[in-house]
């Protein structure tokens, strides 16, 4: 198992590689100067000239690139310009809350849309079916933003259901011991039921705009692939047999289902993730989607770049997770893998 | 109070709320009642990157941290302005960590309080003075610019008398050497704490300061999360001014306009700053919360062109833009009428010294027309108007009618949307042929903005390349007239110089923005200050 | 004997079928109508609206919407309805542009890479992988910043990020039939491999990528609109239903709301239009659904 | 016409009120173009304890009888009219939980293709308690018990080791059991097979039949044998009912149903079913017209080699798991010890002649026409061709050779080997357009047109799609397809297996015809002996990549020398007569 995982990740080597190399070129291409910034607001050429020296941006690329992979092998991934801190804290401290959003938008989303997608093929052509897939495809049409918008407005300004959007946590409560550094989680190892509640305002809205996001791939996914096994021979199988609609609905046909619904349910995390950039602006969310636009657009290289390689990273961990919880579920996976 | 209950009962609070009379409902328990009142919630764009004014690309949210957690030795009066607004003075010092001062030709020496300290408790003397100007001289880059305009430049000027008493050498004549040491610069900084923690590397311990707080102030920062929060707690030891009311202040990071209004107006937090002009306007309309707005100092917006390269580079052209541009458009569509108007003076010669004033023209397309024609080009051009991502809530829609109305004369714009920092890069090259933009000077003093904004060192400001002998010497001149006191020939610098920028119209200024503030009627102490961010120390809270 | 010609058979055309889908689901027939419309809108949409999109009127800024302006006005005064029916001409084009280069270049990668495998499926593949690895919207909105923003580049970038999603479903499919009876047919009647690739197994790929075009209309579109909703997008004062959003995003709060909803509903509306209309592409195609 | 199973059956258990009873039985199924009965008026009736064999050809209508008896048919499928009754319960009426007790416990069904039948990620032994426990013949804590007891009861070795069993690691004989397990586990009354050695090898159907036979005679059970094949049906039924085009045609006692058949449909049939002592001739229909006797080529220099094939080898690497770097780089490791497909096997092929090569799945069959073919290269030995060695050409620029059109293939499945973008004569004319046959526009149209005429495609169908065309006329456009280029050797992979008996009656005729008419060498790939017979004039039978014997097909099916082609001959399935 464990040679298999390593196996797993030594396939991914190339892509990451491949990551790095896209990432740097990417990031000296964008117009900004670096220099220019660090030598402030009233900076004389020669000032920035010597500032490119120091930072050595006067080198040739290759040498520029060296020095870089030079810094990643040991762990340094620069300073962020706009936050003034070490861009590895600053992923760290921000990356639970952007996993945290978007873990729970995947598990509501995930909670309407599978039992959703179940429905409109259990019921082909039937009204549900014609709902789930008007939803569905409304959700995923709906601009992220546009979709944040109004549920502000809606839900905070008109109605009063959300709290103001101002991030993980209102100012008068600290955040928890970091255990997992999920406030909901933290929160309730440390015992603090007023806390969860208060993580748990905060994070509903921006969660909800990301699930009705999300809602169709999955969605489809789900009816499309227990379309096809609910007409498999084996489903056919277990009616013959007199097993419960249920038992052949959920205990067969679904669990050989969720295959493909896993697959799509990692694509869409590993595609929530870097979408939800938007939302964290919405709702001002402290996590990495808001951070690396931020710093995209003011041409801050570092922490696009080490953004870009914790998102590469993760999409490996996260294939690599599917793959096991492939096994699990699929035992001829198992065996091949 | 569960969750349902609370929901319920949450827009009922919220309503008090926002009539002032009761907290939010988001605060659930009574030590959270309690914590609110002492505590102010303040949102803003965006936070600080650095905590120390010495720092290297320390950003303007920044420069609030060092206000409020660091002393200088002097600081600005206050004057209530004509609307009620509270500004600072800038024709007056008053004491801050230095208790009085004495002046002369050549030195100006600073009795400090003896009772001051710092925040973990040690005296502040002079040698931290000394060392903490010595570092503003020596690190170079936007610190050491800012005390150089001040004749401040090099670490002999500053001399320890004894532990309490403290002597600034001039090295000539200016009139900006004692206001440039009230300004958020020369901070006082725990000169101890730093260099225990300054490397072989980093000799004046700007690592740990970018991280920490190491002043006397009247406020320390308690916990920093860069992009989201900073939380301050009162300095309950401070020496060197009238104990502030406000004990605890939180400063959260909204980066959405539309949220920063829904806080402010649904009551969720104390102060606003920095608001559109739209939100300002509405805001005051609609009554509920109060706002403040300050024109600000030394600040113009203006259309900026390159008079270094055709066809900018004929006087005819300029004036055909400056003719062309739709001012009053500008000022309704995308000001909501806040701010002052630059244009429309009766003509292009002024009698005050005073700066920002309008300037004598205004729209008038067949004009413009004119004199394109008389330029050479009958038939218009292509150019493109740049201006910074940043800004753009003003400066798209303003771009925009200035190219619609550029259009009617010919003159064929694309505008370009340049992203924060490639545009300070853009600016330093002086290559964009037409820019929409801002500057605005710290010292309220007209030579200081000519001396950036028009003078032939070409500074980084001067963003049109503009050369003009002429104007050098008239604002050279008023700089060693203002310095000598001859203010008969002070004003006649300074009223010939601005007729010049007026007459060659390098840029065209179009007017000065406003800065505003909007908060809970129970906030009371708000004051306008220079630097443009927020002093906690005068706000009180109901 | 069966050998007697089924004489049904021949009235199974495309289009009898497509009838049948419509009538079968009044929603893709819906979503047919509504890509018309938007259709429309692109091509004659600037020569019939009422005003003029790029024409400011200070002093009709921010009027709810009436009679002459049936979605209002903006902040300077501009007719969003016009604004947002000229703009389908622009978003349509980004749509439509990108789609076409991604489906060029990301289906042929895709096919030869399904088709060939060995060296060329293992290049394809890790450039697709890298592709993938990035967070597919930053990904976007680097090349974009580092690019430019001109219409080009948006195009560009949506092109590159829906690379793989093309290559995915191209390499798949072509990697089914590449030892298909009828490729192996092909082989023994003399065909090249590049003629086997391009007449055979791409004509065949064609309905499914059709599909694939479909949906990813209505993502480029999104994305150009997120580009633009952070500054990234087309230049001022184009009209693009994203960029409207984004400028009347602040206006919301103030009870503008018209501002941003009419180009969000409008731009939800056509990639709903795409969505549905990729479901209903896929029924026609799907073999299994022509029984 | 409909006979009433009843009256005339000479069942085996009379006194008794029949198991099972369909009256009038209609099906229908909503389609886009309205209403298709699939299935009409059928009357069928099972006595205690009795075999009935339902035979048919493709859309017969003969599973949908059985699935509406099982009450399981698809959601656009109903009953229109009609009853069925099982065992006093009316089905058509009864309520869903109802029909879903008897289902699995007083009837069951076994289908076919049973690696597909069995839940592909759970363990057969928990697919089985699955069942027991639904019908509560077991509890959750015997129930493991008890499975390992069906499990044993179908003949299963090591029933606690195949417990822990996913379907996907057993062969399809023992998915096969298994399936048989769970469909006999609560010991129901009635047993419906559905086809079910279809797909399996013959060896492996013999044994799957005889194990079904054994244990519902020990059991007393009623059984329906659904199959295409006549034979398999004879052979092992009591009684067989004939279905034809949602119909019943015929009813009767097995025996009299190949001995004295009513309807021409059955007789039909019966003749088509290859079977022993016959010509191909003999499989047509009785009234179909004598073919007029096909003007004979003169094979140039008959007799002489065409093809010599020497120790010929193709070797597969068994892939082992690569690791560290190698594996970033797709590096496979080192192969430990090469599956062997096709080892060492040496024939020749005379002009004219047609050569037999048969065994059962995964003998190498394949691989061998594949490098044939020249779509494979083989890992060692000769191809010899008109004294040419085309084993020195690689596979991949085989095609652009003047030697490509000299050997061609018709494909075991019509459906597959069409583009379904090719209209048929798209498709006959692909290899003139690639082989340089000079022909374009109306000459190539010509040319098809009369390749049409070759292998009786009526000209109207050439301009119809794949889809469009029945199974025995896409049969037709890929052997005139493959006889486009005039080649010398065509290989026959099965060319009949995917069709219906009738069909395949007249495709194999067309195919004598053709060789004779066109001097061509066939070799024909088959599993199936007693098409072989017929065609053939030698015959290599092959296993495991191995030539096991080699000779005239007459000798060796009268006399085979080897165990296992003996064995494959005992296994045919013969009717009764």
């Amino acid at each position: 198992m464990l040679k298999q995982i390593v196996r797993r990740l030594g396939t991914a080597v190339p892509s990451l590689i491949g990551v790095v190399i896209v990432t740097f070129l990417l990031t000296r291409v964008l117009p900004g100067d670096t220099a220019a910034y660090f030598a402030g607001p009233a900076a004389t050429p020669q000032a920035i000239a010597e500032i490119k020296t120091k930072l050595g941006l006067d080198q040739r690329l290759p040498v520029q690139f060296l020095a870089y992979v030079k810094d990643l092998a040991t762990g340094n991934l620069g300073m962020s310009l706009t936050t003034g801190q070490p861009v590895f804290e600053d992923i760290r401290a921000r990356l639970p809350a952007s996993a945290e959003l978007t873990l729970l938008g995947l598990l509501l989303s995930v909670a309407v849309s599978v039992p959703l997608g179940i429905l409109a093929a259990v019921r082909q052509g039937s009204w549900i079916d014609h709902l789930c897939r008007v939803v569905a495809t409304a959700g995923v049409s709906l601009p992220v933003f546009f979709t944040g918008l109004l549920l502000v407005y809606v839900f905070y300004y008109k109605l009063g259901w959300a709290p103001a959007p101002m991030g993980r946590l209102d100012f008068i409560y600290s955040a928890p011991d970091t255990v997992t550094g999920f406030y909901l989680i933290d929160s309730l190892i440390a015992g603090d039921v007023e806390l969860f509640r208060a993580a748990w305002s905060q994070i509903w809205l921006p969660a909800v705009t990301l699930a009705i996001f999300s809602l169709a791939p999955i969605a489809r996914m789900t009816r499309a692939s227990m379309l096809s096994v609910l007409a498999s021979d084996f489903v056919r199988t277990a009616r013959a047999s007199g097993l419960k609609p249920s038992k052949v609905v959920m205990g067969y046909a679904f669990r050989n289902a969720l295959l493909p619904v896993i697959t799509t349910l990692g694509m869409v995390f590993s595609f929530l993730l870097g979408a939800n950039v938007l939302v964290e602006k919405v709702f001002a969310w402290p996590g990495i989607g808001s951070y690396a636009i931020e710093a995209l657009i003011t041409s801050d290289y570092a922490p696009v770049q080490g953004f870009v390689l914790a998102m590469a990273i993760l999409y490996v961990l996260l294939n690599l997770a599917i793959d096991i919880l492939y096994g699990l579920v699929d035992p001829r996976v198992r065996i091949e893998a | 109070m569960n969750r349902r209950e609370f929901l319920k009962s949450a827009s009922v609070l919220s309503s008090v709320a926002a009539t002032g009379v009761a907290a939010p409902a988001v605060w659930s328990s009574a030590s959270a009642q309690s914590a609110r009142a002492e505590t102010l919630l303040l949102v803003s764009e965006a936070g600080p990157n650095n905590l120390d004014i010495h720092g290297v690309g320390t950003n303007r949210p920044g420069y609030e941290v060092a206000w409020n957690c660091y002393d200088r030795l002097m600081s600005y009066g206050t004057k209530t302005l004509a609307d009620g607004s509270v500004s600072y003075d800038q024709n007056k010092l008053v004491p801050e960590l230095a208790e009085s001062w004495d002046v002369t030709a050549n030195s100006a020496t600073f009795k400090l309080r003896k009772n001051a300290t710092f925040h973990d408790g040690s005296p502040v003397t002079a040698q931290d003075v000394k060392w903490s100007f010595d570092r503003a001289v020596s690190v170079g880059g936007f610190p050491t610019f800012q005390m150089k305009a001040g004749s401040l430049e090099k670490p002999e000027q500053f001399v320890v008398v004894d532990d309490h008493t403290f002597r600034v050498d001039f090295i000539r004549p200016d009139r900006l050497t004692m206001p440039d040491l009230a300004v958020i610069v020369p901070s006082v900084f725990n000169s101890k704490l730093v260099q225990s923690k300054a490397t072989e590397q980093d000799k004046w311990g700007m690592e740990f300061t970018k991280q920490n707080t190491a002043g006397g102030g009247a406020y320390k920062v308690a916990k920093w999360t860069s992009g989201t929060e900073v939380i301050f707690e009162r300095n309950e030891s401070w020496a060197c001014g009238p104990m502030p009311s406000i004990k605890r202040v939180v400063w959260r990071m909204v980066p959405s306009a539309g949220n920063r209004r829904a806080l402010i107006e649904r009551g969720d937090a104390d102060i606003s700053f920095d608001l559109p002009a739209k939100d300002f306007v509405e805001l005051d309309k609609a009554g509920k919360v109060k706002v403040v707005s300050n024109p600000v100092s030394n600040g113009v917006q203006y259309i900026g062109m390159n008079v270094t390269k055709p066809p900018f580079d004929k006087l005819e052209v300029r004036q055909a833009v400056a003719y062309a541009i739709p001012y009053q458009k500008i000022m309704d569509a995308v000001m909501f009428g806040l701010g002052k108007p630059l244009y429309g003076a009766a003509s292009n010669k002024v009698s005050q010294p005073v700066w920002p004033q309008a300037h004598g023209y205004n729209t008038d397309i067949a004009k413009a027309k004119e004199l394109l024609a008389k330029a050479g080009y009958p038939e218009g051009f292509e150019t493109t108007l740049s201006f910074d991502l940043g800004a753009a809530v003003v400066n798209e829609p303003l771009c925009t009618l200035v190219q619609e109305s550029l259009g009617q004369i010919g003159i064929k714009v694309t505008l370009n949307k340049i992203p924060g920092a490639n545009w300070r890069g853009e600016i330093t090259k002086k290559e964009m042929p037409l820019i929409a933009n801002f500057f605005s000077g710290w010292l309220d003093y007209p030579e200081y903005f000519f001396f950036w904004a028009y003078h032939g060192q070409n500074a980084v400001f001067n963003t049109m390349g503009y050369k003009s002998a002429e104007m050098d010497k008239l604002i050279d001149g008023a700089r060693a007239t203002a310095a000598a006191g001859d203010w008969p020939a002070y004003d006649k610098d300074v009223t010939g110089f601005i007729d010049l920028a007026f007459a060659d119209m390098p840029r065209v200024p179009l007017f000065q923005p406003y800065l505003n503030v909007a908060m809970q009627k129970s906030i009371a102490g708000y004051q306008y200050w220079f630097h443009r961010q927020l002093d906690y120390r005068t706000l009180r809270k109901a | 004997m069966s050998l007697a010609a089924t004489d049904a058979a021949p009235k199974d055309s495309l289009f009898s079928h497509a009838r049948h889908i419509v009538a079968e689901n009044p929603v893709t027939g819906i979503a047919f109508g509504l890509f018309a419309l938007f259709a429309l809108a692109a091509l004659i949409g600037p020569y019939v609206v009422p005003h003029d999109p790029l024409a400011s009127n200070t002093s009709a800024a921010l009027q709810p919407p009436s009679a002459t302006y049936w979605f209002g006005t903006d902040q300077l005064g501009r007719d969003i309805f016009s604004r947002v029916v000229v703009a389908s001409r622009l978003d349509m084009i980004i749509a439509v542009a990108s789609v076409a280069l991604v489906f060029v270049a990301g289906g042929f990668a895709g096919i030869a890479s399904g088709y060939f495998g060995g060296w060329t499926d293992r290049i394809v593949g890790r450039v697709s992988d890298t592709i993938m690895a990035f967070p597919l919207f930053v990904l976007a909105m680097g090349i974009v910043a580092a690019l430019g923003n001109t219409v080009t580049n948006i195009i560009i970038a949506t092109a590159i990020i829906n690379f793989p999603l093309y290559v995915r479903v191209a390499r798949a499919e072509a990697n089914i039939r590449r030892e298909a009876g009828f490729v192996q047919a092909a082989r023994l009647s003399g065909n090249s491999e590049m003629r086997i690739l391009l007449g055979h197994i791409a004509p065949n790929i064609l309905p499914i990528m059709m599909v694939q075009v479909s949906l990813t209309m209505g993502y480029a579109i999104l994305n150009a609109a997120g580009l633009s909703f952070i500054g990234l997008g087309v230049r001022p004062p184009t009209p693009e239903w994203g960029i409207m959003v984004a400028e009347g995003a602040s206006f919301i709060i103030s009870g503008e709301w018209w501002i941003a909803f009419f180009p969000g509903v409008t731009l939800m509306l056509a990639v709903f239009c795409f969505n549905l209309l990729g479901d209903g592409l896929r029924d026609l195609v799907d073999p299994q659904r022509r029984t | 016409m409909n006979i009433h199973a009843g009256n005339m059956s000479a069942g085996v258990n009379n006194m008794q009120p029949p198991l099972l009873e369909v009256r009038d039985l209609t099906v229908e199924f909503a389609t886009r173009r309205g209403t298709v009965q699939a299935v009409k008026q059928v009357d069928l009736t099972l006595a205690k304890g009795e075999t009935l064999g339902i035979v048919g050809e493709s859309g017969s209508g003969k599973s949908v009888t059985s699935y509406a008896v099982m009450r399981i048919l698809d959601r656009a499928g109903r009953i229109a009219e009609g009853t069925i009754s099982f065992g006093g319960v009316d089905i058509g009426t009864a309520s869903e939980g109802q029909v879903r007790a008897l289902r699995g416990r007083e009837m069951s069904m076994i289908f076919q293709n049973p690696r597909a039948a069995l839940n592909p990620i759970r363990k057969v032994g928990k697919q089985i308690e699955d069942v027991l426990i639904e019908h509560v013949q077991a509890q959750p804590g015997d129930a493991k018990e008890k499975a390992i007891e069906v499990l044993k009861a179908v003949r299963i070795a090591r029933p606690e080791e195949r417990y822990h069993a996913y379907p996907f690691e057993l062969s399809g004989g023992m998915c096969q059991r298994i399936v048989i397990a769970l469909a006999l586990a609560c010991r129901p009354q009635l047993l419906i097979a559905d086809e079910p050695t279809t797909g399996l090898d013959v060896t492996t159907q013999k044994a799957v039949m005889d194990l079904v036979v054994e244990l519902t005679r020990e059991r007393n059970m009623s059984t329906i044998l659904i199959t295409h094949d006549l034979g398999l049906a004879a052979a092992y039924c009591d009684r067989v009912m004939v279905m034809e085009k949602g119909k019943v045609v015929e009813t009767a006692n097995a025996e009299a149903v190949f001995r004295a058949p009513q309807h021409a449909y059955t007789r039909k049939l019966m003749r088509a079913t290859p079977r022993k002592g016959v010509t191909l001739r003999d499989l047509l229909p009785e009234d179909a017209a004598p073919a007029a006797p096909a003007p004979t080529a003169p094979v140039e220099g008959a007799g002489t080699p065409l093809l010599i094939v020497e120790n010929l080898v193709k070797e597969y690497p068994r892939q082992t798991p690569t690791s560290g770097m190698a594996g970033l780089f797709g590096i496979k490791g080192a192969a430990a010890d090469p599956f062997r497909a096709v080892d060492g096997i040496s024939f020749s092929v005379a002009r004219g002649e047609s050569l037999g090569l048969v065994g059962e799945s995964g003998c190498g069959k394949s691989t061998t026409s594949m490098m044939l073919m020249r779509l494979v290269d083989p890992t060692s030995g000769r191809i010899v061709f008109k004294g040419e060695e085309l084993s020195a050409i690689p596979a991949k620029r085989f095609a652009g050779s003047k030697w490509r059109s000299r050997i061609q293939l018709v494909f075991q499945d019509p459906t597959d080997s069409l583009n379904p973008r090719y209209t048929a004569a798209r498709a006959i004319a692909d290899p003139l357009m690639q082989m340089g046959s000079g022909l374009s526009g109306k000459a190539l149209r010509a040319k098809v047109e009369e390749l049409a005429g070759l292998v009786g495609l009526p000209v109207h169908l050439l301009d119809r799609f794949p889809h469009q065309l029945s199974g025995g006329q896409k049969a037709r456009v890929g052997i005139a397809r493959a006889i486009a280029p005039d080649p010398d050797l065509v290989i026959l992979d099965e060319p009949t297996a995917a069709l219906d008996v009738s069909v395949q009656a007249v495709v194999l005729n067309l195919l004598q015809d053709l060789k004779q008419r066109l001097g061509m060498s066939y070799i024909f790939v088959s599993h199936d002996l007693e098409v072989v017979r017929m065609l053939c004039d030698r015959v290599i039978v092959m296993r495991t990549g191995r030539i096991v014997e080699e000779g005239a097909t007459e000798a060796i099916m009268a006399a085979p020398k080897a165990e296992y082609t003996r064995e494959l001959l005992a296994s045919i399935p013969h009717p009764p007569i």
